[in-house]
C-alpha cells in the first residue's frame, strides 16, 4: 500500500525537479508559504523555472531564495513588491515577470484545477492587461452589456502548499489568512506536495471540515518552521484600563 | 481651508450604509475603518481571505497567520470567515461587496481610474486593485487633488496606465467631492467643497471638465 | 441595526416574489433542499417562474409543489428523474426544460455567483448539449489539444438554500452531502434566502470552518423540517455476532 | 459460457490500481466497490459531494443527510472528506480521478459512448455522466453485449444521442473484453474472451471492426 507520507521535504521533492518545469507556490507574504519545500527547491538546482505565485518571497524568505540561485526564467505573479533582486534581473532581462490581478490570478489557479482551459472576466478590460487578450461583450441580467477578456486556466508540473493540519489521506486543513492561494495551488498541480505543521491521525479532521480533499495531494511533509516571522508586525497600545 | 487626511476619511465614511460590506485600500482608506457611525453595522473585507477585519492586535498577541491585504498583522471578530483567494475574489468579482474605498493616482472625467504603475519606474503589481474596480458595483477615490508638481490628477483622461476604464463613482480630494458617472454619458458633477474652498480655486487646480450641483450654482 | 433573521419562511420571503422571476433552489435528491421556503414559494402564488436546480423535486415533495400548482415556465436542471408531473407538462408544452451536465451545472453557477459571464469546457462537447455553443480548441500542456465548449454564468432573482447551521451574520455551515448545490447557489443569487436547521450564537462557529460566508446570505429562517425524510433507503444486513 | 454480472465486475475490478480515486456508476459498475483486492487503497467517489464512500449503513443508522448520487443512504469511513458540487466536478473535470467505470448504451469503434437518453422516451437527464467522461482519463464501460432485440451495442458509430465523443478506453461486456482508443487513430483491440466464447460468436454479435491482441492471433 502506497503513503503519501515523506521524511523531510529533500526526499518529498526527490524525483520530481528539472530544468524548465513550471512550479506554483501557495502563499501571500510571508504567511502561508512552504518554506521547507522552497529551500529544498533551491537546493535541487532545478533551472529554467517557470514559478506561479501571488508574490515571489520576501527579501530573503520563500522563494526569494530561489530567484537569488539564478533557478528562475519567468515568474507569473499579482504583486512583485519591494523585492530588489527580481528588480534588477528583470531590469538585465534576466527574467521575465507576468502580471496578474489578484483574483485573475487565483481563479487562473482555480480553473487550471478544474479543468477548465479558459474564462471570462470583466477585471483587466480596457487596461495593458487585456492587450493580446480576447475582449468580448456579455449581457448582464438587466439588459445592457459590459466588456470582459479571456483568460486562460493555470497548471503547474509541481505545486507547493502550506497547510496547518493533514492527515496519512492528504487532507488538509489551512489556518486563518495563510490559506489565500493555497487551496487552488494543491489543485492546480500534477504532483502537490503539502507542508504541513500538524500530521493528525486518520479520521481526526471532520469530514465537513477539510479545505483541501486528500485526492490533490500526493506527498506531505511535516515542516520544521516554527515560530514563523512576521512581515509587517502592527499592534495597538493598550489603553489604560483596558484587561490584558 | 482644505480637508486634512482624518477629514478625507470622515467625508468617505459618509457613503457606508448599514449592513454593507466594504474593502478598504490602504493609505486614507483605511482611516475610515475607524469612523464607522456607532449603531451600523459594517464588515469589512481582506482580499487575502478574511471577512470581518477586527483591530491590530496587541503587542504579544501577534498572529503570523492572520494579516490584511498590506500584510500588516490583524485581528478578527465574533462572526469573521476565513476563505481562500478565488472565494474571495469571487466575492469581489461577482459585485457582493458593495463599496471599495480606495486611493487613486488619476481619475478622468469618464470614470476611468489610474493608480497601479508609473512608467518608467519599477513594476511592482497590481495586486487586487483591478479586480476590486472591476468588481464592486461602488468604488469611491480618495485622493490628493494635484501632484507633488501641482499638475492635475482629475484629468480630462489618465496619462498613466488605468487599472480600470469606467469605474469610478465618487471622488473625494482635500478640496472638493465629484459625482462620477461611470458611463461617461454626463459630465462628473462637483457636490461639494470643502470649507473655505472657492470655486475657482477647484477649477483652476482641475482638468477635468465638470459641472455644478444644483446646490452650488 | 438591520437584522437577517426572519420569523417565518413566508416572512422571509415576503416582497421578493413576482411574475416572471427567477429562482434557485439547493438540494439532491430530497437532501439539503430548503422544503419551508419552496412551500412558501408555492403560497406565493408567483407564475411564470423560471427554476434552476440540480432536479426539481421528488414526488409530492420540494420543488414538485410548485411544478404541481402551475408556477413554473421552465426548469434548467441536469436530472428530471421519474417526476410525472413534469413529463405530462413537457410532453404538453407547457413547460421548458433545459438539460445540464450536473458538473456544467455546478460550475454555471459558481461562474454566475463570482462574475464569471462564460468559461469553456470539454463536457458535452460533441453531444446534442453543444448544440448552438461555441467550440473551440485549447492546448493541453502536452501540446494536443482538446474541443471544449463555451457555457454562460448563471444568477437568481432569489436563491433558497439549504444549510445545518447559521449565525445572525449569516454565516452558514452545511452538513455532510446535503451541502451539494446549496454554496453555489448561495452565491449566485441576488436575494438569498437560507432555511438552517439551528441557529447559533455569533462567535460559536469556527471562521475557518464557514462554508458560506454571511456576505451572500441575506435572510436566515430557522426550519421546521424535523425528521428529514429519505428517498431511498439502502440499508445492509448486520451478520451474525458484528456488535450492534 | 458467458460471463455473469458478478464476473463482468471482477474483470473491471482489475482496472484498479493502488491509490486510484475511483467513481463508480450505477449497475455492475458498483458492485467492483466490494471487489477491491487486499492491501490496494482505492477512494470512491460520489459527485454528489464525497470522497471515501463506506458500505452501506445498518438498520436504524441511516442518515438522511448522507446519499450516494443514486440517492441511496450510504456512510462515509475515516479520511472522508464532503464538498460542494462544483468542488466535485472540479475534481472530476480538473482529471483528478483516475478511473471512471460505468454502464452504457452503445460505444462506436471510435471511443463514442452512448447513454443517456433514447429519442421518444421521456429524457430523464444526464445527471453527471457527461462530465465524468469528458474529465476521466481513464473511461471503462460494462454493458451488455447486445440489446434486448440482439442488435450489436458495440458499434460503427453510435446511433443513440451522444454521452461524450471518444472517451471510452475499455469495454466490457459478458463475452469479450476491447481496448479502445480514444483518438480513434487506431481499430480496437480484441483482448480477453469469456471462457468457452470463440472468436465467430464475437465477431457475429459485433457491428464494430476491431482487430485481435497478438495472444488471440
Amino acid at each position: 500500500m502506497s503513503t503519501k507520507l515523506y521524511a523531510s521535504a529533500a526526499q518529498a521533492l526527490a524525483g520530481l525537479c528539472r530544468d524548465g518545469m513550471t512550479v506554483a507556490a501557495g502563499g501571500f507574504g510571508l504567511c502561508g508559504v512552504p518554506l521547507d519545500l522552497i529551500v529544498a527547491l533551491r537546493d535541487s538546482q532545478a533551472r529554467n523555472l517557470t514559478v506561479i505565485g501571488n508574490n515571489v518571497g520576501c527579501d530573503e524568505h520563500g522563494m526569494w531564495l530561489v530567484l537569488a540561485n539564478g533557478q528562475i526564467r519567468k515568474v507569473i505573479l499579482s504583486y512583485a513588491g519591494d523585492n530588489k533582486i527580481l528588480e534588477r534581473a528583470f531590469m538585465n532581462q534576466e527574467i521575465e515577470i507576468e502580471f496578474n490581478p489578484q483574483g485573475t490570478l487565483a481563479e487562473r489557479l482555480r480553473a487550471g484545477g478544474a479543468g477548465i482551459p479558459a474564462f471570462f472576466t470583466r477585471t483587466g478590460y480596457g487596461t495593458l492587461i487585456a492587450e493580446g487578450k480576447e475582449a468580448r461583450q456579455f449581457a448582464n441580467p438587466d439588459g445592457s452589456s459590459d466588456w470582459y477578456i479571456m483568460e486562460t486556466g493555470l497548471t503547474a508540473d509541481v505545486s507547493l502548499v502550506k497547510a496547518w493540519k493533514a492527515d496519512a489521506a492528504g487532507n488538509l486543513v489551512y489556518r486563518k489568512t495563510a490559506r489565500n492561494f493555497n487551496p487552488m495551488i494543491a489543485a492546480a498541480g500534477r504532483i502537490t506536495i503539502a507542508e504541513v505543521e500538524e500530521l493528525v491521525p486518520v479520521g481526526e479532521i471532520d469530514p465537513d471540515q477539510v479545505h483541501t480533499p486528500g485526492i490533490f495531494v500526493d506527498r506531505i511533509v511535516v515542516s520544521t518552521r516554527q515560530p514563523k516571522h512576521i512581515e509587517r508586525p502592527t499592534t495597538r497600545p493598550r489603553t489604560a484600563g483596558e484587561p490584558v | 481651508m482644505a480637508w486634512n487626511r482624518e477629514q478625507m476619511a470622515e467625508r468617505a465614511a459618509k457613503e457606508l450604509r448599514d449592513g454593507y460590506y466594504v474593502n478598504l485600500g490602504i493609505g486614507i482608506p483605511t482611516l475610515v475603518a475607524n469612523l464607522v457611525p456607532p449603531g451600523m453595522t459594517v464588515t469589512l473585507q481582506s482580499e487575502n481571505g478574511l471577512l470581518g477585519i477586527g483591530p491590530f492586535p496587541y503587542e504579544g498577541e501577534m498572529d503570523p497567520d492572520l494579516i490584511n491585504a498590506g500584510k500588516q498583522t490583524i485581528t478578527d471578530l465574533p462572526g469573521s470567515s476565513y476563505f481562500s483567494s478565488a472565494d474571495s475574489f469571487a466575492m469581489i468579482r461577482g459585485g457582493h461587496i458593495q463599496l471599495s474605498i480606495l486611493g487613486g493616482m488619476e481619475v478622468a472625467q469618464n470614470g476611468d481610474l489610474a493608480n497601479w504603475m508609473v512608467p518608467g519606474k519599477m513594476i511592482k503589481g497590481m495586486g487586487g486593485a483591478m479586480d476590486l474596480v472591476a468588481g464592486v458595483p461602488r468604488v469611491v477615490v480618495v485622493m490628493e487633488h494635484n501632484d507633488k508638481s501641482g499638475a492635475a490628477k482629475f484629468r480630462k483622461a489618465c496619462t498613466l496606465p488605468l487599472t480600470g476604464k469606467g469605474v469610478v463613482d465618487l471622488l473625494i480630494t482635500e478640496i472638493a467631492v465629484f459625482d462620477l458617472d461611470r458611463k461617461g454619458l454626463r459630465a462628473p458633477l462637483l457636490v461639494e467643497l470643502a470649507p473655505g474652498v472657492g470655486l475657482d480655486e477647484v477649477r483652476t487646480r482641475t482638468e477635468a471638465e465638470f459641472t455644478l450641483a444644483p446646490h452650488l450654482s
